[in-house]
């Protein structure tokens, strides 16, 4: 079992003269489903890009550990899995090669079966040589999960994990979040109450808008 | 890391391949740019001198019309979360700049045949000093406009921009390159240009620290 | 004194030049002051809050 | 406040120094300045020209440098420092390219030959207009700051192989260039102690005039920034 530890620090965004947020403190530990909820363009989306690290925060920090050894931001990647709206695959490829190409550039091997699976469960497995770009839009959500899992990361950050998703698609989620919490980190900003009931905690955004 | 970079060039190759937009146009603009000179020149007779310098002009633009492409195209199709989720800003880089370092030297042996074929100035006495520029000259290029094109790839009106931005960053390469071109065609002995060697060797070194250093700025949003 | 500038009219230049950078002497000083005025503007709006 | 009385005094000082001490054949008095062949009366542009190339090459250290404070701290104040120096920088760089060209028509004959100082020079506008080119085409505050603080530090480290590059490339007609290879902004023709205390007092004067604007300009900007978000709460 990862002993996946996130802790956050002093956080603060501030675009230009704007505050997003504002000392923000969390910690968290494995086996936890921490929820950020927060009205339209109240920074849910910059929080958590923040902490997957493609987004320097103004003031704070970040720190990830894995069984109590602090994470270097050059190997981040590898530990951390992420799905959200504008997050776009490479359309000019088919499901698969997207796969293939992905994790030949984070430098792992390419686990066929657990990965059928995935497209499997994913209803993705018989549409998986055809191009990216010919998919709905359900469809490319769904492949973003699997481009979330397939490196099997501690810390699975979900931005509106169930927008352009049919009941079906919101139920495999919902299942994906039980299993993964159980032994990681699962991180999820929505404003949908069904989301968010499947959260032990929830962050409210607008309470650290300004001291 | 190296290995990951490859990858990334390799994907950026299968993705050219793919949609073909950078490759077609470059050939025509190159074909276009030495048409253009070619006219202008009529039945002149160059010297050595302007061929040097109208040589380097043609690389300069083709590079301006192809290099950006690296950066600009992840931009437009949206996918540069994806990238910075899979690879470290090094990577990327290292990647990046295999992909226009091909391109360059691609590009460049076109233009150089298309030079020696149509120009009759462009005679070269000193094979091994030219080959040396060209290599050098190539490298510097490639690596001054893969930082380049990360900046404008975040900017607005990136096609006007990058040469705007890349020329002063490229002049005392261009400038030095041009120099050691006219000492191959002179047939120049090598000694002798140890100076202006070491000038383009000094800012490729120079160059490629400080891209490093700063990619990381560039790359997170 | 006017024949002797008349004569040299160097000296003439060097008058209009002083008169130059005085003026922009005394417009900097002004907007030195205006600026100083703000900053204790916004330093006794803050300690009122 | 006290160093606004003495800037005051000591421009005052230079304009009258500058332009009216007579220039003569040997001297003798502690106001008259020695005779340059070939430049005779022009030389006198020295105390007005050398400062403004001076503050270009200023301006543009600070902004190199205020780009590394603000890649350090993010703190969007050491951006807008940066930006005004660069302001005052792309100003005093025409100035000193237009007051050179008036003086070489003169001098040597035509505004613009490509002179290894003209070229430099030159480069420095093109890559102060590009670093304003940049920042007018980001709308985001943050990325406009980082990605110009980027070029600027990327600009800076070109600049000194220009030093090296152009005296192998050009030959100079520039006053202090006409024998040294390194041709660097030195004053090595004949000057005597007066001229040269006149010189860098001028210099001292310049300077202290440049730090003066900047710190108007950016006061004046972070204070409206301040403003602005006031009348937004």
């Amino acid at each position: 079992m990862s002993n996946y530890k996130l802790e956050i620090k002093n956080l603060s965004k501030i675009f230009g003269q704007r505050i997003i947020f504002q000392n923000i403190n969390y910690s968290i530990h494995s086996n936890f489903v921490l929820g950020i909820s927060g009205s339209n363009g109240s920074g849910k989306s910059t929080l958590v890009k923040i902490i997957a690290g493609v987004l320097s925060p103004t003031k704070g920090h970040v720190n990830h550990f894995v069984n109590g050894e602090k994470i270097d931001y050059e190997k981040l990647f590898n530990f951390i899995g992420f799905v959200s709206p504008y997050l776009i695959l490479y359309e000019e490829f088919s499901a698969e090669e997207n796969l293939k190409i992905i994790s030949k550039i984070r430098g792992i091997k390419y686990e066929a079966e657990y990965i059928k699976e995935l497209l499997a469960k994913m209803n993705l497995y018989s549409r998986r040589k055809d191009i990216v770009k010919t998919y709905s839009s359900g469809m490319k959500q769904r492949l973003k999960f699997i481009f979330a899992l397939m490196h099997r990361p501690n810390l699975l950050i979900l931005d509106e994990p169930t927008s352009n998703l049919d009941n079906e698609g919101k139920e495999s989620v919902y299942s994906i979040i039980k299993d993964y919490s159980l032994k990681n980190i699962v991180i999820i900003a929505s404003n949908e109450e069904q989301d968010l009931a499947h959260c032990n905690e929830i962050l409210f955004l607008e309470k650290y808008k300004s001291q | 890391m190296f290995q990951k970079s490859y990858n990334i060039f390799i994907k950026d190759i299968k993705s050219e391949l793919r949609t073909r937009y950078a490759i077609n146009a470059l050939v025509m603009f190159i074909l276009v740019a030495i048409s253009v000179i070619l006219f202008s020149i009529g039945n002149e007779k160059v010297n050595s001198d302007l061929t040097a310098g109208l040589y380097w002009v043609v690389i300069f633009f083709s590079a301006m019309s192809g290099l950006s492409r690296a950066f600009v195209a992840e931009e437009e199709k949206g996918t540069n979360l994806t990238l910075q989720l899979i690879a470290s800003p090094d990577t990327v880089f290292t990647g990046k700049l295999i992909f226009n370092l091909i391109l360059t030297f691609f590009m460049n042996i076109v233009i150089t045949f298309l030079y020696s074929a149509f120009f009759e100035s462009f005679y070269i006495k000193n094979p091994a000093l030219f080959i040396l520029t060209f290599v050098l000259g190539n490298i510097g290029l490639a690596i001054s406009s893969t930082i380049i094109a990360s900046i404008i790839a975040k900017a607005g009106a990136k096609g006007t921009l990058y040469p705007v931005l890349s020329f002063p960053i490229l002049l005392p390469l261009i400038l030095t390159c041009v120099q050691l071109t006219i000492f191959s065609f002179d047939g120049t002995n090598f000694e002798s240009v140890f100076y202006e060697l070491s000038i383009v060797v000094s800012y490729n070194i120079i160059m490629i620290t400080v891209s490093y250093l700063l990619f990381d700025f560039i790359w997170k949003d | 004194m006017l024949d002797f500038l008349s004569k040299n009219a160097i000296y003439i230049v060097m008058i209009i030049v002083l008169i130059v950078w005085t003026g922009i002497f005394f417009y900097l000083l002004g907007m030195d002051r205006r600026i100083k005025s703000i900053e204790q503007e916004l330093k006794g709006e803050k300690n009122e809050e | 406040m006290y160093w606004k009385i003495i800037l005051f005094v000591l421009m005052t000082f230079v304009s009258i120094a500058g332009i009216a001490f007579p220039i003569v054949e040997k001297p003798s008095a502690w106001y008259e300045f020695p005779f340059i062949p070939g430049l005779e009366e022009n030389a006198k542009i020295i105390f007005f020209h050398v400062p403004t190339a001076w503050l270009a090459v200023i301006a543009f250290l600070m902004a190199f440098l205020y780009s590394i404070k603000y890649l350090r701290s993010k703190n969007i104040n050491d951006d807008i420092k940066a930006y005004v120096a660069n302001q005052l920088g792309i100003i005093f760089c025409i100035l000193a390219t237009v007051t050179g060209a008036v003086w070489a028509r003169f001098a040597w004959g035509a505004f613009w030959s490509w002179d290894p100082r003209q070229t430099s020079i030159f480069a420095l506008l093109l890559i102060y207009g590009a670093w304003f080119a940049l920042r007018s085409s980001i709308e985001s505050e943050e990325k406009r700051a980082t990605l110009s603080s980027v070029y600027s530090i990327i600009a800076f480290f070109t600049v000194p192989f220009f030093i090296f590059i152009m005296p192998r490339i050009m030959t100079g007609l520039h006053p202090g260039s006409a024998d040294d290879e390194t041709s660097g902004p030195i004053v090595n023709f004949k000057m005597n102690e007066n001229m040269l205390l006149v010189f860098f007092i001028s210099l001292i004067a310049f300077t202290i005039l440049y730090f003066w604007m900047w710190n108007l300009g950016y006061k004046s900007i972070i204070y409206k920034d301040k403003l602005n978000k006031k009348l937004l709460r």
